[in-house]
């Protein structure tokens, strides 16, 4: 379906926020967690489109906003579009992130890209009157970003690799100094941060975590994205890109 | 009057239009069935199946190039008793499936073959010959006319339902596949599976994809394909089914030109998942801009 | 000093930098000259010569395709004779010139071989193979080992300068060809050539170009370009000059990854007329992005 | 080089009008009919520049001006352009049309996305003191462009094919229809035009051709865009554009 760019800004340092008005969708639906598969040019190149988490869904005013880091050719075409202009989007797509949770105080940990799927949850937990605290890993000053939408669910604690902002290290390093008084662990970001919690908590914790591979139908047809489970081989565009803690299994 | 322009007869398959996804681009469907009725579709080629269910490869299987993809995902599938299940899932559409069939040895391509032919709404075998041959180190069965002449007729020999051959596009001379199938007794052509291509990452200085190569497809190779099905339309007599890098309705009809009987959608559907009944939606017209009354009038127009 | 980074000696090639343009998308130079000084390259591939002139194809003889471009030019160029002439016009330039060598006869590839090797200025010849055998009804010199190796020691046995021997993409193995000149005698290898592709007028339903098929090029090939550089570079111990789809310094890198010594910028001329000297200027800054301080260590660098 | 975009308006039926800022150009040896080489997207799709005319060149405003008709997808992404967009240019290209003529009285032939070329041309020769005659073919009434432009520089004859304006029939029979009254014939339009204007015109006339074919480098270096002449083939790109007339052979 096609979405007018309604704003299209940057933040932070190579990212963007975009907002897309959405009347089609179902936000009845739409679970958080979920992504939005972006076709990017207008022509053969780039040919597939660019997975993109919700970042925030508002229901009232039918928009779906996405934060997104330039990275590449995909990103970098998405950056240069201007509002008013319509982008070609398939979704919501995939399987999200459940919000019927019986937990008195969640952790929500999200490094770079991954941040932003985590505040649609952290905005449903909320509303459910679930306590929050929430952990952002950052490489340094200059790339954070959505801090303060995050201190509107709760309590932020920020890691940055070259410690020029919060806590010097990893977002394990962060909660670890932060303590580690949650009952369940919402998690996205690069695969290596993504098992060192799932190794930290699979036992001690209930939890879920978000996963990134690249995709090219990003419905579930060509099998291109998948990730080992004890289940066996699952799609992370369809079966995921959330699962539960302790599900992926590692190389 | 619309739908009468594009039925097409094909051995073993009766289709009420030429068009239908490609193997590996549509799993078995159940995916594209939340986004319109597989009712539509002329066919459907469904993934490949080989004898004993198989993880594929490692991950990454994909890279993206200009205008096309690498993949590799080394022909995962849910073995010969899973892929029954879902073509049992299938039935409820009144759509002939053409069953795509690998193996790693001449034994199991047959056995397979044999088998699979036997379910109820398989209308017709599709013969993945871009496989490595495990027993002759590695050289593709689609790479030497002969391995592919004997393969054909082994696999005919069992087969309930009509056989096409599905040619690799890796070859010095596709017109001696394509005969060598054809005296191998095939019913049909199915052309081209991917072209071998690679990416190396700047940063690991590692292939992209886990695989090391992987197979090029999208509209990167169409040119290649067109080639081939021009090649080929003159070489033999059997009917070929077009694909690679098809997206719309023009490049469809551009296959039909060549000599294709009918075409196959497969890296579209990634991009745009309603590309096939688009497809099929604008082709009735564009024949008619283009003088045509019936699809089968365009077939091989190129060769007048 | 970011200079040295780039220094690379090959047979009979001094180069200052490891980029040139690839044959027949440069001309002899002159064009390129309004634009920059052709002092900056490593070297230059000329355009092919034939021992008599040719007229080449009719028009048209290019399409546009996906990320790419089909030619079929027919190697139109002014005979020995003629290209002497603008070899001579080249030499004011301080660069090593590569004359591309064609033929139709093996005994046209091996006169013209002699006769231009002798030439000051062409530090290396490089032998055009993609053409078709008149006496072998058309198959290319390229697509048979057999006749490429005897071809390649005909032309060594003559040549006063290091033949590179180029090779064509459309085979089954590119390995046994790049093996075959190897034994031959090949000082090394171009790679590659054009794919074989085809467009079709859906207006005309004839093929766009006069010739019917041309050679498709640019940046949708270069993942078929970088597997085959890859393949050869584990077969052979001869050095190879890499090109297919090259339009950026890492696409360059990518090449020298996969086994390329230097490499040739072909369809990117005509999009970007300064894409050689860009690629020059942008090398070093990216050589040492990626932690190398010389192109040389870059090279082979995926085969660790 | 980069020309920025001024104004990019649709004139007629799939035809339009676009103003470039062009800074950099010398605008003394700048001769009409030649024609700049546009990039059109931003990535690999399309991948070949686009030939277009120059329809005039202000060389005070330092603009040059184009008029192309959207025939696939380059010209189409073309008419996508806003202003303040900035376009990869390469040129002016090619051979164009001299200017010092000595006639009394010349005729300018344009036939489709022919006509643009010949208004540079027919403004500097008016400038010369030149009487200027013009016959422009077209399709039907919504196709006509331009007609205005050259009403400022003599009389102007309109041919459609449909006959709906002007004189019914090709730019031919306008011109049988006005009278061979001229020194010296300049063409632009489809070969097929160009041809019976040289086979009608060669032994009587002086005259200058400007062609079409397709191109790769449009510098005159991949031998892709020849033209038979009596003096061998020729290239379009650079040899030409412009020939005399009686100089091509046809096929
Ligand atoms: C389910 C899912 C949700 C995502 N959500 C977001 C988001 O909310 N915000 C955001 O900025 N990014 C998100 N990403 C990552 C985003 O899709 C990639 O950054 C983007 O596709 C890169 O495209 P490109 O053309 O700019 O880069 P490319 O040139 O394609 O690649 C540049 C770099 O990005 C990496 N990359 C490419 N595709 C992917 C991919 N699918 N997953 C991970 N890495 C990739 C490549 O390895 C390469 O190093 C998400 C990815 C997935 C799978
Ligand atoms: C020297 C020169 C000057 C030109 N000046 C103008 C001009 O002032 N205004 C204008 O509208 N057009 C002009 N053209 C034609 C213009 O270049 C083509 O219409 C354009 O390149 C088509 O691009 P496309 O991507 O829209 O179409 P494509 O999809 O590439 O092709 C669409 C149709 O246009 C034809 N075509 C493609 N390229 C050319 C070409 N180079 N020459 C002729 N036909 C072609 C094809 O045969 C096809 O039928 C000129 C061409 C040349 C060679
Ligand atoms: C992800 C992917 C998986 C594929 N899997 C198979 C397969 O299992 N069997 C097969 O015969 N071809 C397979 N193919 C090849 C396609 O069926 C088709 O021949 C090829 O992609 C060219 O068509 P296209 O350019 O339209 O994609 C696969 C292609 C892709 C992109
Ligand atoms: C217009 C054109 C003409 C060419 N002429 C020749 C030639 O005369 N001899 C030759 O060996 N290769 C010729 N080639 C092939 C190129 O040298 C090169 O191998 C090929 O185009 C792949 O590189 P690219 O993708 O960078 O263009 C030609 C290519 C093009 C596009
Ligand atoms: S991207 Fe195709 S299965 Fe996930
Ligand atoms: S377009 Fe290349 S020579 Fe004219």
């Amino acid at each position: 379906m096609k979405m007018k760019i309604l704003t299209n800004e940057s933040i932070a340092k190579k990212v963007f926020r975009m907002k897309l008005s959405a009347e089609e969708v179902d936000f009845k639906t739409l679970s958080p967690g979920t992504f939005l598969n972006i076709r990017v040019g207008k022509g053969m190149e780039p040919l597939l489109r660019r997975p993109i988490s919700i970042f925030d869904a508002d229901e009232k005013e039918k928009t779906l906003t996405i934060i997104y880091k330039v990275l590449g050719r995909g990103t970098e075409l998405m950056s240069f579009l201007k509002e008013g202009e319509h982008l070609d989007v398939l979704g919501p797509l995939g399987t999200g992130f459940p919000v019927q949770d019986e937990s008195r105080k969640v952790l929500l940990a999200g490094g770079g890209v991954g941040v932003p799927p985590l505040y649609e949850l952290g905005k449903r937990l909320r509303e459910n009157g679930v306590e929050i605290v929430t952990v952002l890993g950052f490489r340094d000053e200059a790339s954070v970003f959505c801090q303060k939408d995050f201190l509107k669910l709760g309590k932020v604690l920020i890691a940055t690799e070259d410690g020029s902002v919060g806590v010097e290290g990893y977002v394990t390093d962060a909660i670890r100094e932060m303590g580690e008084d949650f009952d369940t662990l919402y998690a996205c970001g690069p695969r290596a941060m993504l098992r060192s919690l799932d190794e930290a908590y699979q036992d001690k914790k209930k939890g879920y975590l978000s996963f990134e591979e690249r995709m090219a139908c990003g419905i579930g047809a060509c099998y291109g994205c998948m990730t080992e489970t004890k289940d066996g081989l699952k799609r992370v565009c369809k079966d995921g890109p959330v699962f539960r803690l302790g599900e992926v299994v590692y190389e | 009057m619309n739908k009468d322009m594009l039925a097409v007869n094909l051995p073993g398959l009766n289709l009420k239009n030429p068009v239908m996804p490609a193997s590996g681009c549509f799993g078995f469907g159940r995916e594209f069935a939340e986004y319109y009725d597989l009712g539509l579709l002329g066919a459907i080629m469904v993934k490949a199946v080989t004898e004993a269910p198989r993880r594929g490869n490692n991950m990454p299987r994909l890279a993206e190039t200009p205008a096309g993809m690498l993949n590799a995902i080394g022909l995962q599938n849910p073995g010969l008793e899973g892929v029954r299940r879902e073509l049992a899932w299938l039935e409820q559409y009144p759509v002939p499936i053409i069953a795509n069939v690998a193996g790693y040895t001449e034994e199991e391509y047959v056995r397979v073959a044999e088998k699979i032919s036997q379910s109820q709404n398989v209308a017709a075998l599709e013969i993945n010959i871009s496989c490595p041959n495990v027993k002759e180190g590695g050289i593709l069965f689609g790479q030497d006319p002969e391995v592919a002449y004997a393969l054909t007729k082994k696999i005919k020999a069992v087969s309930k339902k009509p056989v096409y051959m599905k040619l690799s596009p890796n070859v010095t001379d596709i017109t001696a596949m394509a005969k060598a199938v054809e005296a191998g007794g095939a019913d049909g052509i199915t052309m081209i599976n991917t072209l071998v291509g690679m990416r190396l990452d700047l940063q690991t200085g590692r292939a992209v994809l886990a695989n090391g190569t992987g197979g090029l497809s999208g509209p990167a190779i169409k040119p290649v394909a067109v080639r081939m099905v021009y090649e080929v339309y003159k070489a033999v007599k059997i009917p070929i089914i077009g694909m690679g890098g098809i997206s719309t309705a023009e490049d469809a009809l551009e296959f039909f030109y060549a000599g294709a009987s009918a075409v196959a959608v497969g890296t579209e559907n990634f991009v745009n998942p309603y590309a096939c009944p688009q497809i099929i939606e604008g082709l009735p017209e564009l024949l008619k801009e283009y003088g045509f009354s019936h699809v089968k009038d365009a077939v091989g127009y190129a060769h007048r």
